[in-house]
């Protein structure tokens, strides 16, 4: 009989209503494979940048959060004038 | 009996193109807007545009691909719009649609049967085939609500529940693939009587004979087979049987004790089972038989077909009643036939 | 830049100076639909995961915008001195 | 002789074992470019939209590293009061 052939489980390129549709079958996946020098991009933005700079966002905003960020300038103030205040007492 | 549907909307198939080729690297790809596709592909292509359908798609078998190049594709020549040809009007009724076979394996074989035009198209017991790694699109309109077949398989895979099958028809490839009226349904059980079953057909007869060219007949009397549309030059026997009859033994003998003889090489020959209306002084339908009815068409005059049916004949005459055959007959379209005893 | 423009709403393929490019024409998606367990991946990541990390990254931003992120360490020092200088006035 | 063109170099899309695979050429790009109005979607996620937000965060946490965010509300709390005491000395 049939032997080797994974029934109906190709990927496809399809079109819906003018709309482009890329899809798989069960566990199958979708993979973009940039080259060193080749680029994905969607519209005109580099997906392997932007997908680098999720990562940097979220270990800045870690830091910020165990950290703080930097320090407001109107707590910087506010301090400035308490240590005058104090110091002239 | 397996039935394999021979149209494919292959894209390496060459006669899916309008040009008659395989689009090549400089070339424009286009399949027509709205023309609602299925279309597998099995290898790997260079393209310079490709426009898909408003609904379609391409089915990629493992390795199948699409890839650009930077300059020009050398082996190409000078690059032209290459369209995907229209494959609306293939109807699932239409015998020249279809490979009927024993097995599966006779497919790959190139060992197909023979059959009157009704059993060309998938009888109700009859397992469906489109072939593996293809995609199709068939028009299945009937004046019949369902086509009732045993199973069906599609891209390698085998439908026998009716659920599991309507529910594929559901899918998108389902319905780019089978379009038309009638549903076709799979389930219905395969044919459990050894001495063969009715096709089933005879109820679409008008329909699948609206799709047949029938050839000029040139003999003398021409014969008109039962499920047939047209008539033909050759010889038909009759067989009535009884208990012990078993048509694939009886077809696999009639093969083994002539058809593979050199000088029967042309021939082709159909065994089916067929209701013959009997009838009360020879006008009003009274009763119907089954009986087996053996067609031998030669492509020519019917020498060669009567040469065989005579054999035939003998055969039956020695081993008629080891083989659960009652009594037989034969005609010829030369006009000679066996004495009706 | 795009030679031509289809009339028609086809999605296309097509070769531009050696890039593989996919177009829809107007309001049509491209669209990338795995299957329920198969993932979109970027080179070795999911971008599916990075795709909620995205929308996380913007939640800790909303709340550090709102509530401030933590107490720099120097503002901390800062406050308890002048605490001491104060309460020792 | 010069028809065994390998793809290899050149940006591809291609099926393997089911998974469906884009791979970009050597300096050679895959742009996914839907209409001005259509978008490109993962999913149910709207890629475009995401990634626009993950600049978005990324400007926002530089303005937070360089401003500092909100004031948290122990430090102004804190600030008032030693005004407080400071002016009652």
């Amino acid at each position: 009989e049939l032997k080797e052939i994974t029934p109906i489980n190709q990927p496809r390129m399809l079109a819906d209503d003018g709309h482009l549709i890329f899809t798989t079958g069960d566990d199958k996946d979708i993979r973009f494979q940039p080259s060193v020098s080749g680029r994905v991009k969607v519209g005109d933005e580099d997906l392997s940048q932007l997908l680098i700079q999720i990562k940097t966002n979220k270990e800045d905003i870690d830091k910020i959060k165990a950290d703080g960020g930097a320090i407001p300038p109107e707590i910087s103030n506010h301090l400035n004038q308490l240590d005058t205040q104090v110091s002239t007492v | 009996l397996y039935k394999q549907w021979i149209p494919d909307t292959n894209y390496e198939n060459k006669t899916n193109w309008d040009k008659g080729k395989v689009p090549c690297g400089n070339d424009v790809v286009v399949f027509p807007a709205q023309g609602k596709v299925s279309v597998f592909v099995e290898t790997t292509h260079a393209v310079q545009e490709m426009r898909l359908p408003v609904d379609g798609e391409l089915i990629l078998n493992s390795g199948a691909g699409f890839y650009v190049l930077s300059g020009k594709d050398p082996a190409c020549g000078a690059g032209a719009t290459v369209q995907f040809q229209d494959s609306e009007s293939l109807q699932w009724f239409n015998p020249a649609m279809w490979q009927a076979a024993a097995t599966q394996n006779d497919f790959q074989l190139g060992k197909f049967l023979f059959s009157v035009h009704e059993e060309s198209v998938p009888c109700q017991q009859d397992d469906v085939v489109f072939k593996a790694l293809s995609s199709f699109r068939v028009d299945t309109t009937s004046s019949q609500s369902t086509i009732p077949v045993t199973s069906v398989s599609v891209l390698g895979k085998s439908f026998n529940s009716k659920s599991e099958f309507s529910e594929y028809l559901s899918t998108r490839t389902g319905q780019m693939q089978f379009h038309g009226s009638s549903a076709v349904t799979v389930g219905n059980p395969g044919c459990g009587d050894p001495s063969g079953c009715d096709c089933g057909n005879s109820v679409n007869h008008q329909l699948i004979c609206s799709t047949v060219q029938c050839a000029t007949v040139s003999c003398k009397q021409p014969l008109s087979p039962m499920g047939h549309c047209c008539e033909v030059c050759g010889a038909i026997v009759t067989i009535q049987y009884t208990v012990g009859f078993n048509m694939q033994t009886y077809r696999e003998r009639i093969h083994h004790l002539f058809l593979i003889l050199p000088e029967y090489r042309s021939i082709q020959l159909g065994v089916s089972k067929v209701f013959k209306s009997q009838k009360l002084l020879g006008v009003i339908p009274f009763s119907t038989t089954p009986e087996i009815q053996v067609v031998i068409v030669d492509g020519e005059e019917g020498k060669l077909s009567e040469a065989l049916a005579q054999n035939i004949m003998t055969d039956i005459r020695s081993h008629g009643s080891e083989l659960g055959i009652t009594e037989s007959e034969f005609q010829a379209s030369s006009g000679n036939s066996s004495d009706p005893s």
